[in-house]
Order: structure tokens, then sequence, then C-alpha cells
């Protein structure tokens, strides 16, 4: 580790840098906006990506992880492409959410749900299930979006682009084994 | 050409119609797909905000299933392809954490070396691989007269390098040309079509798919080409709710490239997925290329 | 002789006995090192008394040889080299070591900083033993000058030897002079007219006694060394006799071919086949553009030739070489502008009305395709709104990683260029506002005052896909807002993107020809960033204007005269010392292999096709050494770093390496 | 030459291969002189001769010692102690005296592991050895101790083990330049002490083949392309040594189409033959890309001690590959 | 293998221009870096002879820095491609001498980057010391059996001799 990083010891922007691979280039930041600017999300934003950069290098570690800036991310890496200092922001983001769902410390958002039925579903049958998704979390977190959704899950239904029954893999064991190992190591 | 085959769950039920047309057209470009034996999830987003190691350690099972005498895997769906690529960049990168994913990988008897692979998207190879020429060669039925809108989405061309440009990709475009359709130039060809923010935020995903839509429209565009089941459900599946949203009356039938490319080399739309679409798509086809899909 | 050394080990106040043990490190080296005969440790090495002090043992001991352990001798080694020259000591035989910079600043722990600086000395010691004295050598200066470029710096240069008295050859590769500045239309913060400026001093040039002007031509070869260069220029066709034209201009009124003018208009503007890049030329001699000329192209025509009223007009010119004596060289070679196009989310040629910087100075100067309206690509629409994008292509790691320096400046001189033109709303897109010289912070100010918008962010995009009703027909663009942190998108009708300034795109080549080379980014370097900014690594070329950084006119004109001053002061002087470290080959026992031939980036070895042996042009040679640790038959010798004594500075450096050493350790 | 007394001569081998003793040979009917000028004293490939006689021997009664081979073994550390002391000229005869030659490639091994592949894994000499049977430094007889010398992990040159007064290089030494030391010995010509008698330039010095400036591409290995006769082998891509190599041998191997392998040894003021090697290839790399230069290089060499230090390796600055500390 | 105590030596082979500098620079920034690597200044990296570091290793030396200017940046123009020519082939070929190439270390420095400098010199300084030391010296020596090997020689010809009189 640069020792100009290892100045920061304990700090908030060091735990971030640590968590994210290619996480050093941060310290370049200009602050210039490109990606809040690029962001097809940033007007939904709270905080842009550049606001919540100022805001670990503030150390204020609290405001960023309850921020909504990471849920409203998708994930489309203009910001990344974009950044003049090749900061690798779309990562940073999901060091953040990875951070925030960890410590349940977001707010107002489902997608930590969506996320955590999704790989549910991956971890019990080594393939993602749509219609269990639809079914598993819509139903739950939001039942009168489900009644909207109905009709285009028919259409999907009768096009054949929806089964009703999840797909497993063969080996799933091996799958759940290679999983296991490595929530076992992450927890470390 | 030989390659591994990742279809990626999508592929599998609905982006079906994505599925049954790669596999005709590389049938008929003599590309040579092997399906990777129990291939598993890739974990889409969702597996990467929760565990880095486990998304990582999810996705290298399926590069590690990659036969020995096999040295390139295909993915169509550009999550796939992102993630498995991102997966093989990060342990290239970092040995350290490749190190990690290998330790995930034995406890399921498995072990994949960093770089052995290179992950390609299916457009990288018809266009790059196969090239203009033979794929000119294919063409019976010349899209002429349709105005096609190449719709790039983000991840295939952003962060990874595919040789195209980031900002303003071409490929896609050129190989519609050779196709013989119109191609229009419009300046949303590689924005986001909402991703999986239609599952969380109806109201800001409706937005970014109507920006697209907007945009194709002004434009005047028959149809949006796309190469991505994520983008085509947002656009396709969506349209009718994003209509309903703001008041629109966006009929913009959504296709993948590699159905189109069969039309054009002739093939049986049936057999390509025609009519899985929401949007459907033949009553523009009908008008723009007459009689030729009968 | 048997050695007698002198070891001297600064203090230098607490900076050096404040973490080593000088007065031990004197001591152990006094007793421990074979031929040391005086060893001290003193409080300020450098000063009169530390000098007169080595200056007294040189005289009384008869010293072979003086070691100095004090600071880095990029700061002092010639303090005790002249010092040793002063006693009568061969100042080659003064060899000082690094005990502050590179022992006791870096380094809290005594022990440890005590043990390095022996090693260290050790080795200094080890190696001054074998040591030999040097002589550098003396060659007579050319009093005659090239100047590559006739860009701002470059006429700056020309006119500053020319006035001295002193022959100049300015050489650029256009039909005319003047360079970028010609086609600014004015110039910041003061806003005065750049042709109103430049103009007298092209015109100086053109008539000067002293100037031999070589435009439409290249830079070939350069051979030879300081004060005795041989340089070949390409005079490139004309097509046009330079002694006949009289420069009346009636051969470009007729030509009927009309082509779009990418160079001086920078595309906004047209010129004929035969033609002269703007009307205050100098020359005024016209050239003919072969590729769009309807002679060359299909065999018709000869307008020209027939409306010539001195017959000047040559269809059958070739291209001839000049070669030329020279003392020495002044590239000013100048800069490029980044090409936008590389950056496809700003637009610019897919969407009409984004403009780059030099297209926009192009479209408000007075003389331009315009006459100085400032209209949008339909030719006759006013722009309302106006923006103008900072940082295009520079403080960028995808495209150039440094700030061009002069486009904030710009970008406020076009924002009240616009402002006062027009009635439009300006805007401008910035990260930072540069503004570091004398009257630029003002003349930021007197934008604000006049109304210019600031927006603090780097565009994402411009677009021309709308969203509101409002964006539709317009640019749009897309940036963060950094001072409120929200997204903005303001629809413009026009857009200026400030391109960064590049290097010439054959920078490179070109300076590998006279033997200096380039910065990451291209930029030529110069010898010292600061204390050296004109001068290059090969002796007699000297560097000027925006071709050695980005700079802005006024630091250009400086640099040029800077450079000519420098020039000035060899041929002044007439004699140029070069300095002995170089190679040389033992002829006797070279094989010509020529391994060595291909190595040498300044061309200092040359292949004797008659004895087959490899020689070392010694005026040539810069003495970096990397033939001496080629040569595969070990008879390349590197003056004062030849074999024996770096070999003698490994052992030296090594005292403690070795347990069977017979060297005092334990005191350690 | 016949009027002065007789000198006394003596010829010695220690680890080479023989080679040596039949180079002197090569001196055809000259060998005679030799043995009119000189009592050859030892010479136990050719005379019966006793180390006893040499140690009753006075200090320095020996007029030249001509000695061959490197210092494998006690037993030839002793003899080259033993005919140091005993001569006025000690001449360090061909490339194992000089710089190790091929048995100091063995420094590649230690005595563990050439004594395992001897002994355990077969060689020609001792096809099998089911008892695992080793020499013994001392073996009990009823007699008394029998011992054998003991071998060395490292084998030394001449000059590490005593100090030696000339060099005549090759593998083996050419015949003329043997007659030329003679001669200058007999006559009392001697260069400064020290000195390789000899050239000092290279084997292109002798080459005949054109040279032009030099940039490689692709190393190539001498199977891989037949090499045309009229050019630098170098700049075709063959690794040949003769850059580095000291004149003498009248360029023989290039002049049959084969790169030179470097057996006359490096230069007056060369410290390590390999290095110069390295160094003067390597800088003419026509590539500025590190991972294709390190292609270039991993693939064109794949043995760089074997292509550098084919004879040098017992004289090069590191002497020997690195022993693995056991335990 | 990793010796927390262990102080190894390494010889810096640094060029006069930029990583000379960079040292320099470090020094006036009051930079603080382990004190075991000993810098020797050459006029260019494209000096450096594979000898000064195969004689560096011999003499004791347990780790080797070649520092020179950025490519592109050589105050010589292209000279320190050479360098690292010479060093890929030295590293090489180390490798076979059983060597692990990672003591010898080339570095790109620039006069400005004395802080990038120290931080190559700390991260050499913790792979040499996590190596080992090489005491080359030690690789020659017989394991203390030669000098009683030639004793026992003399004294068994002695002996020999006392039957043959």
């Amino acid at each position: 580790m640069a020792a100009h990083i290892a100045e920061k010891k304990g700090t908030f922007l060091e735990e971030v840098i640590e968590a994210t691979p290619g996480g050093e280039r941060l310290v370049h930041c200009l602050q210039c906006g490109s990606c809040g600017g690029s962001c097809p999300s940033g007007a939904d934003m709270q905080y842009t990506p550049r606001t919540l950069i100022a805001m670990i290098n503030a150390n204020d570690r609290d405001a960023v992880l309850a921020a909504n800036t990471m849920w409203a991310c998708v994930s489309c890496y203009f910001c990344t492409s974009r950044c003049p200092q090749d900061i690798p922001i779309t990562d940073i983001i999901y060091t953040l959410k990875r951070l925030s769902i960890a410590e349940k410390r977001y707010r107002d958002t489902d997608a930590p749900a969506l996320a955590k039925t999704f790989t549910d579903f991956v971890d019990r049958y080594g393939r993602s299930f749509e219609f269990g998704l639809a079914t598993g979390y819509h139903l739950l977190k939001r039942p009168i979006s489900m009644m909207k959704m109905g009709p285009m899950g028919l259409q999907m239904f009768t096009r054949g682009r929806m089964a009703l029954r999840p797909t497993k893999i063969r080996q799933i064991e091996q799958l759940q084994a290679i999983i296991n190992k490595a929530k076992e190591l992450s927890a470390k | 050409m030989k390659y591994a085959y990742y279809p990626g769950c999508s592929l599998e039920r609905n982006a079906a119609a994505y599925d049954h047309s790669v596999r005709e057209v590389s049938d008929l470009l003599g590309i040579k797909l092997q399906e990777i034996d129990d291939w598993n999830c890739c974990g889409a987003t969702e597996y990467f905000s929760q565990n880095e190691l486990a998304a990582c350690a999810v996705i290298a099972r399926n590069l590690a299933l990659v036969e020995p005498q096999t040295d390139q895997i295909v993915a169509p769906c550009a999550a796939c392809y992102l993630n498995l690529a991102k997966t093989d960049k990060l342990m290239v990168d970092h040995p350290e954490f490749g190190k990690e994913v290998n330790q995930c990988l034995a406890a399921g008897g498995l072990k994949y070396e960093p770089g052995r692979v290179t992950v390609r998207h299916m457009l990288d190879v018809i266009v790059d691989d196969i090239g203009e020429t033979a794929v000119r060669d294919k063409v019976v039925r010349p899209l002429a007269g349709l105005r096609v809108a190449p719709y790039y989405g983000c991840q295939v061309v952003r962060p990874i390098d595919n040789n195209d440009n980031p900002e303003y990709p071409m490929k896609m475009d050129h190989l519609l040309n050779w196709l013989g359709a119109e191609v229009v130039d419009y300046p949303v060809k590689a924005h986001c079509c909402g991703g999986h923010l239609t599952q969380i935020s109806e109201p800001q995903a409706f937005e970014l798919i109507r920006r697209l839509l907007q945009n194709a429209q002004d434009y005047n565009a028959d149809m949006i080409i796309c190469m991505c089941p994520m983008c085509q459900l947002n656009l396709d599946g969506y349209q009718s709710r994003v209509n309903g949203f703001f008041g629109t009356e966006f009929k913009l039938p959504i296709m993948y490239f590699t159905q189109m490319l069969g039309i054009a080399f002739g093939i049986d739309p049936q057999k390509l997925g025609f009519g899985k679409e929401l949007v459907t798509a033949m009553p523009v086809l009908e008008a723009k290329l007459g009689g030729l899909l009968v | 002789m048997a050695d007698k050394i002198g070891i001297y080990v600064c203090h230098c106040g607490s900076n050096i006995a404040g973490t080593i043990d000088v007065e031990e490190v004197a001591r152990w080296a006094g007793k421990n090192i074979e031929g040391v005969v005086v060893s001290r440790d003193y409080k300020f090495m450098c000063s009169s008394l530390g000098q007169q002090m080595i200056e007294d043992d040189i005289k009384n001991e008869g010293l072979t040889g003086v070691v100095v352990g004090a600071c880095s001798p990029h700061l002092h080694e010639k303090t005790f080299r002249n010092a040793c020259k002063r006693a009568g000591l061969n100042p080659f035989l003064c060899q000082m070591t690094n005990l502050r910079e590179h022992v006791s600043w870096v380094n809290s722990d005594k022990a440890a900083g005590t043990k390095k600086a022996k090693a260290l000395i050790f080795a200094a010691a080890e190696r001054v033993k074998r040591q030999k004295p040097l002589e550098p050598m003396e060659v007579e200066v050319n009093p005659a000058t090239l100047v590559v470029g006739g860009g701002i710096a470059g006429l700056q240069a020309t006119l500053e030897l020319a006035d001295a008295g002193y022959p100049v050859y300015l050489v650029e590769r256009e039909p005319s002079i003047g360079g970028h500045m010609a086609q600014f239309d004015k110039t910041f913060p003061t806003l005065d007219c750049s042709a109103c400026i430049l103009t007298p001093k092209m015109s100086e040039v053109g008539q000067h006694e002293n100037v031999t002007l070589l435009t439409y031509s290249e830079l070939e070869e350069v051979s030879g060394s300081v004060g005795n260069f041989k340089v070949k220029i390409r005079k490139k066709a004309r097509y046009v006799d330079e002694d006949k034209c009289t420069g009346c201009g009636i051969c470009i009124e007729k030509c009927p071919r009309k082509v779009i003018d990418n160079a001086f208009e920078a595309g906004m503007g047209y010129r004929k086949a035969i033609y002269s890049p703007f009307p205050q030329a100098v020359p005024r001699i016209p050239v003919i553009d072969t590729e769009n000329c309807t002679w060359f192209t299909r065999g018709k025509c000869r307008v020209c030739s027939k409306v010539c009223p001195t017959d000047a007009v040559d269809y059958d010119q070739k291209d001839e070489t000049v070669e030329l004596n020279v003392g020495n060289i002044i590239m000013a070679t100048g800069w490029k502008l980044f090409d936008c196009k590389r950056i496809p989310q700003y637009g610019f040629g897919r969407l009409a009305n984004v403009y780059t910087s030099m297209e926009f100075e192009r479209l408000c100067n007075a003389a331009g395709p315009t006459s100085g309206k400032i209209v949008m690509r339909d030719g006759k629409t006013e722009p309302k709104s106006v923006a103008i994008v900072h940082c295009v292509g520079s403080r960028d790691v995808n495209f150039n990683p440094y700030c061009s320096a002069v486009c904030c400046m710009a970008a406020l001189k076009f924002g009240h260029l616009v402002l006062e033109k027009t009635k439009a709303e300006v805007y401008s897109f910035y990260i930072d506002i540069r503004t570091p010289m004398k009257e630029y912070e003002e003349f930021y100010q007197r934008l604000l005052g006049e109304g210019m918008h600031f927006i603090r962010g780097k565009v994402a995009e411009v677009t021309d896909a709308a969203r509101r009703p409002e964006e539709h027909g317009k640019l749009i663009v897309q940036a963060e807002d950094t001072l409120l942190g929200k997204q903005r998108r303001i629809p413009v009708d026009m857009v200026i993107l400030m391109g960064g300034l590049e290097p010439q795109a054959d920078a490179k080549e070109l300076g590998l020809k006279c033997g200096i080379s380039c910065s990451m980014a291209g930029w030529y370097t110069e010898r010292h960033p600061k204390l050296d900014p004109v001068a290059t690594m090969t002796d007699g070329v000297f560097v000027a204007g925006v071709c050695q950084g980005p700079k802005d006119i006024p630091a250009a004109v400086a640099q040029g005269a800077a450079a000519a001053a420098r020039v000035a002061g060899m041929i002044a002087k007439g004699i140029v010392t070069i300095e002995p470290i170089v190679a040389s080959i033992d002829e006797e026992n070279c094989s010509g292999c020529r391994i060595c031939n291909d190595l040498c980036p300044f061309n200092a070895i040359e292949y004797d096709e008659e004895k087959k042996v490899s020689r070392v042009i010694t005026a040539l040679c810069k003495g970096c050494g990397t033939c001496v640790a080629a040569c595969p038959a070990g008879v390349i010798t590197g003056a004062h770093f030849n074999n024996e004594q770096i070999f003698a500075e490994i052992d030296g450096i090594l005292w403690d390496a070795n347990p069977q050493a017979e060297v005092e350790i334990a005191s350690v | 030459m016949s009027d002065k007394p007789k000198g006394k001569l003596a010829f010695y081998w220690a680890a080479s291969c023989g080679g040596c003793d039949i180079s002197l040979l090569a001196i055809d009917e000259k060998i005679l002189d030799v043995a009119e000028a000189f009592d050859i004293v030892l010479w136990p490939c050719a005379t019966d001769g006793k180390v006893r006689d040499v140690e009753k021997m006075a200090d320095g009664e020996i007029d030249v010692c001509l000695f061959n081979g490197g210092i494998r073994t006690s037993e030839q550390e002793y003899m080259a102690q033993l005919l140091r002391r005993k001569s006025k000229v000690l001449v360090a005869f061909g490339s194992c005296a000089c710089e190790g030659c091929i048995p100091g490639l063995t420094n590649m091994n230690t005595r563990q592991e050439v004594f395992d592949t001897v002994y355990k894994e077969g060689s020609a000499t001792m096809p099998e050895n089911p008892q695992d049977v080793r020499p013994q430094p001392a073996t009990k007889m009823p007699e008394g101790t029998l011992h054998l010398p003991i071998f060395y992990d490292t084998l030394r040159t001449l000059d590490q083990t005593v100090e030696v007064d000339y060099y005549l290089p090759g593998c083996p030494p050419e015949a003329e330049n043997i007659w030329k030391a003679i001669v200058a010995i007999l006559e009392n010509k001697l260069p400064p002490k020290g000195s390789v008698i000899g050239l000092n330039t290279t084997v292109c010095d002798e080459c005949p083949r054109t040279r032009g400036e030099k940039k490689i591409k692709k190393f190539y290995r001498t199977w891989e392309i037949i090499p045309d006769e009229e050019t630098c082998l170098l700049e075709q891509g063959l690794l040949c040594c003769g850059i580095a190599t000291r004149a003498g041998c009248g360029a023989l191997c290039p002049a049959v189409n084969s790169p030179c392998i470097g057996c006359h040894g490096a230069n007056d003021g060369v410290a390590d033959f390999g290095a110069r090697l390295m160094s003067a290839l390597a800088s003419v790399i026509d590539s500025d890309d590190p991972d294709e230069i390190r292609r270039i290089i991993e693939e064109g060499i794949p043995d760089p001690v074997g292509n550098f230090y084919r004879f040098s390796l017992a004289a090069s600055q590191l002497r020997r590959k690195k022993k693995v500390v056991r335990g | 293998m990793s010796n927390e105590n262990f102080d190894p030596i390494i010889v810096g082979f640094f060029c006069n221009w930029c990583s000379y500098r960079a040292a320099d620079l470090a020094g006036s920034a009051r930079i603080k870096y382990p004190s075991n690597v000993r810098i020797i200044r050459v006029m260019c990296s494209g000096r450096v002879d594979p000898t000064f570091v195969l004689k560096a290793l011999a003499d004791g030396a347990d780790g080797v820095m070649i520092a020179g200017c950025h490519p592109g940046e050589c105050h010589y123009i292209n000279q320190n491609y050479k360098a690292m020519r010479r060093y890929e082939m030295l590293k090489h070929t180390l490798s076979a001498m059983g060597v692990e190439p990672e003591r010898v270390r080339l570095v790109w420095a620039s006069a400005a980057e004395g802080q990038q400098l120290a931080e190559a010199i700390d991260e050499l300084v913790g792979d040499v010391r996590r190596l080992g030391p090489l005491h080359w010296l030690q690789n020659w020596d017989e394991n203390g059996q030669r000098q009683k090997a030639l004793d026992d020689i003399v004294k068994e010809h002695e002996e020999a001799m006392e039957v043959s009189a």
C-alpha cells in the first residue's frame, strides 16, 4: 500500500479503497462532476457520486451508507468510462452497496430485498427465476405494482417468455459448496 | 470457429428468441457453439451488491467449466458478458483476489487459471471474427428500406474494452449496414435502458426507457435493434406501461440483432423467435420489406 | 604515485549530523580506508572556510583525490570541483557523495544512517583513487543560427538575434510565417487585435537584412554538434518563382478552383488552389496546392501562369535541398489542437453547431469567413445562447493528463467576444478557472461583471436528444453543477469546445533529428524544468514556445527571447567547452562487431568501413554510457564512469557485506 | 637455443577432458624442439612421474608448468598448490584452467546432485548401481585407512586457487598459439605477468562475414534455420558468441556456418563473459515493449546459462548456481 | 525464510537525471524510507552493465535496484529502453542461476517522483527481507570440509613417503 494512503489509516476513505479493486485512484478525484453529470439517474440522486466521494473524503461514513445514490445506480458505467482520473466509480458504488447492506444502513429502498431474493434463487437453484422473483419480491414488497404488472406478465407467459418453475442445475451441491466457501472466506 | 456458449438465464425463457436466433445464425455462419454443460447464473448486478467474492466465485464456476481445448466463451447477454469478463479481469489484475476465488472453486473441485478464457460478446464474434464479406455473402433478403436504430446499451461497450468506442459504438451500425438496412444514427444508442430499476423504482426506470423510445422515434426509426435481454425486456415488455405512465403512444418493436441477421439470411421467422416480442414486429416488417417475409 | 586521499564529512549544521555520527564516520574512514591521509568533519563544508580547508590540504598534503560527503552533487559538485581546481587538483579528482538527501534526511535511525554513510564514503574513496584528470574540449561557434518554426516564439528569437547582428535562418513549413497567432482574433487579457501586434513583427522578420527566410520548407537532417551543425532543409516546390513573383495576387484572384481551407481557416472558409494563407502573409509569394490544382490533377487550366505579369509560375519546379552551417539551433515548432472528435459525447463533427476553439477564432475574426459575425453553421442565425466547454482533452487521463494552460483565458476571451457581438447568454462549464498571470484574474472578474454564467462541472455530454419540450431543436449541455450538487441540462444554440494543446504530430521525429527528447506527453524536454528551461540535453539546441509545453503568448515570447539570449551569449563568447564525460573506443582492439552502431541516439558512433572499426565522434557524445555497457569486447570506455571506477565503487559500497573483509565493522 | 642449459617443464591435468594434452601434440614435430629445450619433469598423460618426485623438488625448480583443467577435488587443489610452489612460471593452459570450461557447468549442481546423477540415475560409466555404492573419502581397511580426494560442490578455476602467471585460452588452445607461447617462454619474451598470451580482439576480427548494424527480432537455435553464408550469423538471429570471444582461433566455427560458442573466453579487462554477451545482445533486441522483449528472450534463449556461460561459468561473477541450503 | 531482523543490503544504480534527483527530492521532502539502499550514480540507466548487478550480488548485496527515467522521458532520448532490455535478459539468466528475480528490480522514477521512489524502495526492501539473505559468498565454500581434506592429503603423503623411503 502506497505511503500516502497508509497515512489515511482507519478512515472511511481507506476502507473504501481497500474494498475496491483499483480503488486507490479515489484519491485523485478532481471533483469535476463528470460522474454526476453523466449519470442517467443523476437527477434522482440525493447525492451525486461526486458528492459521495467528497463525503468519503470527509469521513462521513454514516451519511454515505444511508444515501440513496447507490440504489439509483443502474450500472451503466458512464461515470467510470468518462472519469478523467480513471476512478472505478461504478465499482465503488458496488462497494458502498455491500457495506450498506451488510450493516443494514439503507433507507427507503427495496433494492436490497430484490438483491436478496435474486441471490437466494441463485443459491438454491443455480439459475435465476423471473417468475419467482416477480411473485416472491413483488408480492411481498409492492403488491400494487404487481397488479399493474399483471397484464404484462400474462403476455410474457403466453408468449412462452416466463416459466412457472425454476430450472435447477445438475450439480447444485457443487455450486453451493463454492458459494459457502466464498461466504466463509469473505466473513473473515 | 469454435466457442464455448454461455446463454445465461434470460435466454432460457424470457429471451428465448435471442437464444434461438443466435443458434440459427451461428449455424449458418459456421460458428460452432458448444454450450457449457450445467452452467449457472451470472448473478446479474445483484450478486455483486451483496458479496463480491461470492459473485466472482459463482461466475468463475462457468469459466472453470469451459473445456480445456476451448479458449473463448461467447455470451449474448450484456450482463453475463460483463460479469464473466470482469471476473476474469479482476482475477488477472489482482492475483491475491484470484487466489481467493480459486479457493472457493476448489471447494467444488474446480480450478480456473485467470486469463485462460477470453470472454466475447456475440456481436463482436460476428463483426470481428466472421466479418463483412462472410456476412454479406449470406444475405438473401436485404433489409432495404427498413430504418433500424441499433441500440447497444451499456455493459458490452463499457467498461471492458471490446474494440468499440464506449461512447459512440459502431459495430452494430456496420453489421446492420451489411444487411442492407438503413441505420439510424441517433445519440442515445449507448445510453441506459433502466436496467434493474424497473424492479425497484418504476418512475425512474420508465423515464430512462422513455428517453430511448422518444429519441429513436424522433429519428424516425422503424424499430430498435438490441443486443441484450434486459434492454429488450425493458424497452419491449414495459413499453405499454411507459405509454400509460407518460401518455405517449410509442409502438416500436424491439428486436435482437441476431433476429435481423436471420431475416436477412432468409431463415424462417418462426425459428428466429419472431412473435415472442410484446410490441409485434411483423406489421412494420411486412410494410417495409413487403412479401419477402412470407 | 601512491594515493593520498582526503575525506571531508560535512555536518550541514544538524542536517547531516542529526542522524549521522559524522565524527565517527570521519574517524573510521581515516583509519580503515587505504590511502586516506586526511579525514575531517566540519560544520559546513561548502562555506568558504570549509573550501579553504580542502584547498589547504591539497597544497600541504599533496592530495591526489578528494571525497566530500555532504549534500547532493547536483547542488555543490561544482563548488567543490572549483575548490580543487583553485588548489591545483584536477576537478575530476574530486568525488562528492550524498550524505544529506540520500541518508540523513530520509532516515531517523542514527546507527543505520552512520553505517550507510560509511558505505558511501568508502565507495567514493575507492572510486576517487581510480578517477583520472579530465580536461574539457573547446570548439569554435559558428555565428549563424537556425530557428525552426515561424510562430510567435520563433519570430521573437529570430528578431532578437538578427537585431544583435547575427545571421539567422528561419525555417517554416507553412507558406507564411505567423503561426497560430495569425489565426487568432483578439488576445487576452488586453484584447489587442492579434494581427495588429503580430504582422509588424512578421514584416520586420521578412525584411531583416540578417534573416534568411525559408518558408514552405522543412528540416530534413541535422549533423555535427554545438558550434558547428550542418543542417539540410527541404524547400518544397511552390511552383512560383520566388525571385520573379512580386506578390501582386492576381493569380489567386483569377484561379478558378476554390477549396475548403482546413489549415488557416480551420475548415471554416475557402481558399484557391493557388493561394497565400492570409492577406498579410510573409512572404507574399503564393503556393500551388497540387492536390487541388486543375493543371496538376487534370492537365488543364494554367490560368495562373497566363495571368502572371512576371511569368513567375513554374509548374516544373522541384523540391530542393539547402545545406546550411549553423552554430546553434532553436526549436520553436509549436503545437496542434486536440482532435475534438476523440470525445464523441461532445458531438463535434456530428452536431453542426459544436465548434472547436480554433473554428471559433476564425468565426469571430474580422478577417475570417463571416467577417467577424458570430453566426451558426447556417451562416446567418445568431446564437441566443452559447456554451463554452473547458478542458476538452486536457486534465483527463483518457486523453491528455496535463492542463493546457491557455484555455481558461481563451474561454473568457470568447465569452467576452460573444457578449460583445451578440445578445446571447454565455455559459462556461469549467473544473477550475486558472488565471495565474498578470491581469488575468482581473479579466475573469470583468467577465463575471459582464454577465457570463459560470457552471462548475466538467461537461458530461452535448446532445441533441431532447427530453423536455424546451430542449427541442437545441444542443443540450449536460453537466453536474458541482457547487449545487445537481445535474443540469442547459439548452443552447452553439457549443465551443476548448480543445487542449498537443505537440505537433511529428515533434518526436523532428526532435530525434537534432538529438532532443520528448516528455511522455510529447513536449520537448528542457535541460532543467526550472533553472534551465530553454536549453536541452543537446548542447547548441534550444527550445522556445509551446513545443516545450503549453503556454500563452507572453510566455512564448519570453522564452523565444530567452533562447535567443542564450545563443547570443554563446556566439559572443565564440568558443564552447564540451564536457569531458564521453565514451571512447580503443580502435586497436575494436573488432568491428557493430553492436554499438545502432545504439546511439545522437549518432555519435560511426563505423569505419575501411578499417572495420567503430569510432566515437567525441563532439556528439553525451556521455550516457550505453555503448560502454553494450560493448561485448569491453573496448569502449566511458570517461569518469569506467568499469574500473564503478567496480571499485561497488566494492566500497559493500564494505560490510563480506564478513571476511578486513574492515572495522564492530564499531558500527 | 641449444646452447642454453635445459629448462624443466611440467604439464599437468586436473578437471579436464584430456584434449589439452592432445593439443600439445598438435604442434607436430615441433614437440621435438620442446623436448630439446626442456626436460619434461612431469606429464602424467605421456610420461611416468610421481608426485613425491615433485614434492622433493626445490621450490621454483620447475621453469614452466602448463596446467590444464579446473579444480574440482582436494587432490587437484593440492597439486595446484604444489606445482605453484615448485614452478617459476605457472600457465593456465586451456579453457578449463582459465575459466572452468565445460566441467565448470557442473556448478549448476552440487556434489550431491552430481553423485545422484552418476551413481543413482546411472551413466555411461556406471549403468547400474543397485547397492548405491558411493565414493567414500576415507575407508578403513585392515592395512590402514584409504583416502579418496574430496569432490567439491564448486569447480574453481586455477586462478581462484593459486596465483597464475599467464593464461593460454581455448578449448583446447590452438597449436599455433601454443607454439607462440612456447617460443615466447623460450625467448623470454613474455608479456606482463597476469596476461593472456594471445590477441585482444574478438572473433569478429577474424570472421570473414559481412557485418551491418544490428537489430534482432528473434533468436534462432541452430537447427531452426539454415543461415546465409555471407552475413553475420548474429544478425540472422543465431546466438553467435564471437562478438565477445577472444580472437585467435581464426573464426573456425563461423567459417563453417556455425555460430561461435565462446571457447576462447573474454578479452582483457572483462569481468564476466556472460554479462558482456547478455548486455550486447539485449541492447540490440528490436523492441521497446517489455512483454515482447521477454517473449523474444524466453523463446529464443531457453538455456541462458548454457548459452552465455558455456565455458566461463566457474570464472563468472556468481561462479555457480545458488545452492539450496538444507534444513 | 522471512526474517524481520534481517537487514538487507541493496545496491542502487540510479541515473543522474531522473532517479538520482528523485532520491534527492525524497530527501528534501524528508520522506523516510529504509536505509538499506545504497546509491551509485551513473549518467543513465543505459550505463548499467549486467556485470555491475552480478558483481554486487556476488560481493554480498542481497538485492539490486536499477532506476531510470520513465520510458519516453530519458534524457538520452531512449537509452532507458536498452536498460529495460538488459534487465529482462538479466532476470532470465538470474532465474536460471537460482537467484530469485525479485531481488533485482528496474524502477522508473522521474525527478518529481520522490514519493514513488521511496515507495518502490520500501517495497523492494520488504520483498528482499522476505526472501532472506543472499550471502553469495557462502555458495562458494565447501561446507568447511575443504581445508581438512587438503591437510589429510599432506599427512597421507608424508606417511606414504616414510614407507617408501
